[in-house]
């Protein structure tokens, strides 16, 4: 499944690149996600998807496997396991940021997403919604807490 | 109506009164009243309870299982890999190749090195309850490293397709073609050559009562009891027995009562091998109740087909040729003892049907995918096949501008016995007086007219038909005649009168619906000159009834009668003359009739049979008859091919705009030659084409194109119920069979079998003024509004 | 496919359910009927720690008529669907409550329990969104009022904090001018909902006023169509109009697909289905638009 | 453990349970009642329906607590006596059931209509009894047994409810 996003924050190209490849400044912006520990390149923590009363608490890890500043590129891949049970998240996110003007910067994300388990052998497609309102929650976050605490 | 047959006993001998007969059935009390006995009912001293842990990935290496936790968790007895079966040489469970090229399918009970589809056994946790159990499957760790998932038939031969089974070059379970007359020849001076690609959806029979295993082992004896849920207890001993290096009588296997079939437990499964180990190795029985969800996921799912056919047609409507391509999406696995080519192989050597057609082709193959393994369901492939052949002959009518029954009734065979250009041997039947007695029912005049006046008013009816050929009585000729020459089966059983004067049949025929206390009790009591209720049916036990290869394939009917008729003659005769000695006249003159004996013409001399066999069990005078006096005899069977026929007709009313299809009537006719009782064959009837109906409109397992399963609960794989099924108007024809004994033919598929073309058709022809056509199945409500938007964009 | 392990309580009082929810800090769930939670809680989908019973909770099984109607959240669908008072006051409501499922289901499932679920294709939701219902929720700090178009934030998501829990629905009042039309299409009968709509519209001097339309099964929540609405606005009910709605509920969503329907579908069913509950709508106010 | 009481078939009822434990499960296996089946555990089959205060419900969506405090009728209560009453008759005489796995939920499905109702329309039937799957029948015997069933209810003066020996 792949998720095609684009936002724009209020914070000039090189603010926001700082920004978002600091995982301990985006971590408490990315939903249910408690970081625990950061071994050298890999962040581990816990992520916890709540969608009514179905909760899925996995066991996950993020690492940057491109950082490329002077395109302003970055894919980092996340993995989680399920605590109780048996299902896996695989996710390949590539975030590119361009300049939208002289304090703005748009940010397209397309992450592509591998579910495995029960949650994935939910016939009615929900995940398409539960993804795309993750990542509104994720932004509006960003925007509001991230940027405006920085600049 | 009777037969002259060229059997050794007849299936109405003087004085009969039961067969034929619309007989209540007597094993409904038990289950009325909430009495009946199946697996999970069962509980045995000291049981434990098992839970599979499963995979949640379509293909991938097992790179560790820890299942130190699971172990841990109290109420936990034990956690079994499958390297724990290995340990101790249980062996995999062969499905044997029978074709040039074709190699031999392994399937361990519990994978010890990859997985092949979400849903597969991995470990198995044994614990005081099942609760406990499934706790403790959450806390097992397997390590996976995933592979590439095979999920599209068609790209499952590529050269880069990953290899589900490394011991085979290739995903290629089976490939074979085969020609008849001169195809090349018809298809190229044809004047119209009609071809489709059909893709057929994978369904399966999904019984109310899941599966189910309860182990027990006995290590005095060192021998196994196992009770599970299954149609085959025979076969599921054999397959058990080679896997512990058993011998057969080592083990007992019981199917006790079983909620429902259709295939889905007609082959032995891993569990009856895994859960009988945990009992070993732990030393108490064990219970595993299979969910819905490893129903759904594990077992046995049917039909996935990728059909290209093609029909040569002469200018007059003449059906000159056909040709066919099957490519069966068979799974990860081969099914015991038929293989992946089941379905494929069913349907290609059907697809003649009832047709005169001289020129046939088709080439057959099967692939292994990351799916669950398939195998038999209802009318197996020749559903399939079925479908994709009278939809492409409805939409030849429509090009053709010819009425869909009349385009039929012009190519169908005559009623004598007809050997196809494949090689079938049909033996007789009403082929085209059924099609005619389903136009009649229908009032087919009025019902066109009908349907001309609602399209005037923005309403959508149609009518389909689906004439078949039902290939049933399934022995061993059948069995070839289908292209599985490998499946022999083997059936034998008992009759016994007992000193009481009640009558024992003992069979391998298992009973999970199709009645046979009471069908087998009819043939029985009439052989015996019995009451019913002095007749009892014994199966399901290995330890108490003869060999029997199963029920399943429309077969227990045919060969089960021909069974009861051989051995009941044999103690028939033998009663005759027990009785003819003790009243002191000539057997020829004894007639046995409601539990008595008398001389012909004279009932006042009747002595009752009780009499007679406690005259032959503890009557000293009996001894002065020479030869063997058993009361008992056990023969086997091993019936000719024959095959049941009829229509099925449905009309149905759909909203263009939704897709909604609503059945407004079902018409079938049957012809299964001579009736052992009209109420159960109505009844098989009437179950056949709900199911069919289901797999018309709602059925399908899916599967995303990482191999996610997404069809786990029955809200996903959906079942019709009284509101979608509606009404179903069963009539009779009884062409009796002239090769079987009886002249009963088998019969219960054909529903499931023809019904799917009957909706297919009948909502194509409802959207004629669209122009729809139908190449899959299911045609869900969305599919059908979105092909008729499609129709309507496109005019525009 | 059996529960995991939970603690249970059933407690007497709401106010007593709600700090009990506080104390599980978020892995608590309320159960009323039930019929949604426990399937998800055999498949081990759901694995509360504490499980909240409103069984012996008095006072939430009661209706109220007074303009409008309070149902109690404990209320059961077949109550509802057997209440002659809310047939009366919201049969829309009667009549959704005969696609919910089948007769068991109803028997144990609760209006409470359906709107708190908040499944994007359930009928109650749908109700509540179309008629303005108000939502009446009690936590640890005492009750607040959410209007339906709140309340429902996303799939199976709604505005109820982790220890809240849903105690009365409030339907308003209907004005007399008002018509209603309910229509669904499910794969099956009783299935939950492919496509369904509720529409209420008044009509004036031949004019169409105060049009509500809602949707569920075709967006991550039952959705008001306000283009929708303000195209009626004054409208004729005729061939055009009739057109022009169909084609702006359908433009107005954008679905998901998925193994039950396509996106197009649901998409294009909405549309013929709010038409089709505008003819029942408009032909119920006894007016010609 | 929880403690509940209630009754089954009549008989008062008391045991320790733990909260999971499913209302199938404990009319089952505790109480050794089997003839309530289990078919999907998803609410969806209706084979484990039973009549909970005269209504009926699954038993698989129910847990064993909810129960406290009911009177429930299983399969079993139908016909106390052994025989069987005029619906279970009616099954046999019109081919109603042939595996019997789902039979007693729709037994309990169609008491409870017929309770309501002892002249309920082809349509009324179908709809009561949509909430149960079977596989078998294709509900064709299945809907002719209830009709058969309440013919006998209006003619004679049996309840639903009232075992008469078969």
């Amino acid at each position: 499944m792949e998720i095609n996003n684009e936002f724009t924050v209020q914070a000039p190209v090189s603010q926001a690149w700082a920004i978002l490849t600091d995982v301990e400044r985006i971590a408490p912006c990315i939903p249910g996600f408690q970081l625990e520990e950061i071994e050298g390149d890999e962040y581990r923590g816990t992520m916890k998807l709540k969608i009514g009363a179905v909760v899925m608490s996995y066991a996950s890890r993020l690492t940057f496997v491109e950082k490329d500043e002077s395109e302003h590129r970055v894919v980092m891949r996340g993995g989680g396991r399920e605590q109780r049970g048996q299902g896996t998240v695989d996710a390949t996110i590539v975030s590119v940021l361009e300049a939208a003007g002289d304090n703005e910067t748009r940010v397209n994300v397309t992450a592509t997403l591998d579910v495995t388990g029960r949650i994935a052998g939910f016939g009615r497609s929900i995940m398409g919604d539960v993804s795309a309102r993750l990542i509104d929650q994720f932004v509006q976050c960003l925007e509001t807490r991230v940027m405006a605490g920085s600049s | 109506m009777t037969t002259s047959l060229p059997i050794d006993h007849e299936l109405h001998p003087a004085g009969a009164q039961y067969v034929g007969a619309k007989i209540n059935r007597v094993e409904d009390p038990r289950f009325l009243r909430g009495e009946g006995r199946f697996v999970d009912d069962m509980s045995l001293p000291g049981m434990l309870h098992a839970a599979f842990l499963r995979s949640p990935v379509a293909h991938a290496n097992i790179t560790s299982i820890d299942t130190s936790r699971a172990a841990a968790l109290p109420g936990v007895t034990a956690v079994f890999t499958g390297q724990d079966l290995e340990a101790e040489g249980i062996q995999p469970i062969v499905s044997r190749a029978f074709l040039p090229g074709m190699g031999d399918n392994l399937r361990e009970p519990l994978p010890t090195k990859k997985v092949r589809y979400v849903g597969e056994a991995v470990a198995v946790v044994v614990a005081d309850s099942r609760y406990i159990a499934e706790d403790a499957c959450e806390l097992i760790d397997v390590e996976y490293e995933r592979l590439p998932a095979v999920i599209d038939p068609e790209g499952a031969l590529d050269p880069g397709a990953a290899l589900l089974h490394e011991d085979l070059p290739a995903n290629l379970i089976g490939r074979k073609s085969e020609s008849h007359g001169d195809p090349e020849r018809v298809f190229a001076e044809a004047d119209h050559v009609f071809s489709h690609r059909f893709v057929h959806g994978r369904v399966a029979g999904v019984p109310i009562e899941c599966r189910g295993v309860i182990a027990e082992y006995d290590r005095g004896r060192e021998g196994f009891l196992i009770y599970s849920s299954t149609q085959i207890p025979h076969l599921t001993r054999s397959v058990a027995a080679e896997c512990f290096g058993l011998a057969e009588s080592d083990l007992q296997v019981i199917a006790p009562d079983v909620g429902g079939g259709f295939g889905i437990k007609a082959h032995p499964y891993i569990e009856e091998v895994v859960i009988p180990f945990a009992a070993r190795r732990i030393g108490r029985p064990v219970k595993w109740i299979e969910d819905r969800y490893e129903h759904l996921s594990s077992a046995v799912h049917a039909k996935e087909l990728v059909m290209d056919l093609e029909l040569a047609v002469a200018a007059d409507g003449t059906f000159l040729g056909m040709r066919g391509r099957y490519n069966a999406n068979a799974g990860a696995y081969g099914c015991f003892p038929q293989t992946g080519m089941v379905d494929a192989m069913c349907a290609a050597t059907l697809l003649p049907s009832l047709y005169k057609v001289d020129h046939v082709s088709y080439e057959i193959l099967a692939v292994y995918t990351n799916k669950c393994m398939t195998g038999t369901y209802r009318g197996v492939g020749w559903g399939a096949g079925h479908t994709a052949r009278e939809v492409l002959i409805d939409d030849a009518a429509r090009a053709l501008g010819r009425d869909p029954l009349e385009l039929r009734l012009q190519n169908c065979i005559p009623s004598e016995p007809y050997r196809s250009v494949v090689g079938m041997n049909y033996d007789g039947g009403s082929y085209q007086e059924s099609m005619e007695q389903a136009r009649d029912a229908l009032d087919y005049d009025a019902l066109r007219e009908r349907q001309a006046k609602l399209r005037e008013e923005g309403r959508y009816i149609g009518v389909g038909f689906s004439p078949f050929v039902e290939p049933a009585g399934f022995g061993s000729k059948a069995a070839a005649a289908v292209g599985q020459k490998h499946q022999v089966t083997y059936d034998w059983g008992s009759v016994t009168l007992e000193g009481d004067g009640t009558v024992t049949v003992r069979m391998g025929f298992h009973s999970h619906g199709q009645g046979h206390e009471t069908t087998f009790a009819q043939v029985a009591a009439d052989q015996l000159g019995v009451r019913m209720e002095d007749v009892r049916i014994k199966y399901g036990d290995t330890e108490g009834v003869p060999y029997s290869t199963g029920t399943f394939a429309s077969r227990s009917g045919v060969i089960g009668s021909g069974l009861i008729m051989r051995a009941g003659g044999d103690v028939r005769d033998k009663l005759l003359r027990l009785a003819a000695h003790l009243m002191e006249v000539s057997p020829a003159d004894i007639e046995l009739s409601g539990g008595k004996a008398f001389v012909r013409g004279a009932p006042d001399t009747a002595r009752t049979i009780k009499e007679v066999a406690q005259y032959a069990y503890f009557g000293p005078g009996s001894r002065q008859l020479e030869g063997d006096m058993a009361l008992t005899s056990t023969r086997s069977y091993d019936p000719p091919e024959s095959y049941s026929n009829g229509t099925i007709a449905v009309v149905v009313e759909v909203d263009p705009e939704t897709g909604k299809v609503t059945i407004e009537r079902t018409v079938a006719i049957e012809d299964c030659g001579v009736m052992l009782n009209p109420t159960i064959v109505e009844g098989q009837v009437a179950g056949a084409v709900a199911q069919g109906i289901g797999g018309a409109l709602y059925e399908e397992f899916v599967y995303d194109d990482d191999g996610n399963f997404l069809s786990g609960t029955l809200l996903d794989y959906l079942l019709a119920s009284s509101m979608e099924v509606g009404p179903i108007e069963v009539h009779h024809i009884e062409t009796p069979s002239p090769v079987t004994d009886g002249g009963i033919k088998g019969m219960g598929e054909a529903g499931t079998l023809a019904a799917p073309a009957a909706v297919l058709n009948a909502v194509a022809d409802a959207l004629s003024p669209f122009g729809v056509t139908f190449t899959s199945t299911p045609i869900t409500a969305s599919l059908i509004r979105d092909a008729v938007a499609a129709k309507r964009e496109g005019e525009q | 496919m059996k529960p995991a392990p939970f603690e249970y309580h059933a407690p007497e009082t709401s106010v007593e359910a709600a700090s009990l929810l506080r104390e599980a800090g978020g892995d608590g769930k309320i159960l009323a009927g039930g019929q949604s939670l426990l399937p998800l809680m055999n498949l081990r989908l759901a694995r509360p720690s504490v499980l909240v019973d409103l069984r012996r909770v008095q006072g939430l099984d009661g209706t109220l008529a007074n303009g409008g109607i309070r149902i109690g959240s404990m209320v059961r669908h077949g109550q509802v669907q057997r209440s002659h008072e809310i047939q009366s006051r919201v049969p829309m409501l009667t009549e959704a409550m005969r696609h919910v499922g089948h007769p068991a289901i109803r028997n144990r499932g609760t209006l409470g329990g359906s709107i708190a679920h908040a499944d994007p294709a359930a009928e109650a939701p749908l109700v509540a969104v179309a008629l303005g219902a108000e939502l009446v929720a009690l936590g640890p700090d005492g009750t607040r009022t959410i209007q339906a178009d709140d309340f429902f934030q996303g799939p199976f998501m709604t505005a109820l904090a982790d220890d809240e829990l849903l105690t009365e629905i409030l339907f308003p009042e209907a004005p007399a001018s008002a018509g209603w039309g309910f229509r669904e299409v499910a794969r099956a009968h009783g299935d939950f909902a492919l496509v369904a709509v509720a529409a209420v519209v008044s009509v004036e001097d031949g004019r169409l006023r105060d049009a509500r339309i809602a949707v569920a099964g075709a967006a991550d929540r039952p959705m008001r169509i306000a283009a929708a609405e303000q195209a009626l606005e004054g409208a004729a009910w005729d061939a055009g109009t009739r057109s022009d709605v169909e084609q702006i509920v359908r433009d107005a969503l954008s679905p998901a697909g998925d193994s039950h329907a396509s996106a197009e579908y649901r998409k294009s069913v909405a549309g013929v289905l709010a038409a089709r509950a505008l003819d029942d709508a408009t032909k119920a106010t006894g007016s010609t638009a | 453990m929880r403690t509940v009481s209630l009754t089954v078939n009549g008989n008062p009822v008391e045991e320790e349970v733990e909260p999971r434990l499913l209302l199938s499960d404990f009319l089952r296996h505790e109480l050794g009642l089997t003839g309530t089946h289990v078919g999907c555990e998803q609410g969806v089959c209706g084979a484990c329906t039973v009549l909970v205060d005269g209504e009926t419900v699954r038993s698989c969506l129910t847990l064993a607590c909810q129960a406290d405090g009911t009177a429930i009728q299983t399969v079993e209560g139908l016909a106390p006596n052994g025989g069987l009453n005029v619906l279970q008759r009616a099954f046999q005489e019109n081919h109603g059931l042939q595996c019997g796995f789902c039979t007693p939920g729709f037994l309990m499905a169609a008491t409870a209509l017929l309770e309501r109702n002892d002249d309920p329309s082809e349509e009324e039937i179908r709809d009561e009894l949509s909430g149960n799957i079977c596989r078998c029948t294709g509900y064709t015997g299945i809907v002719r047994s209830v009709q058969a069933a309440a013919l006998q209810l209006r003619e004679g003066t049996v309840t639903a409810s009232e075992g008469t020996a078969g």
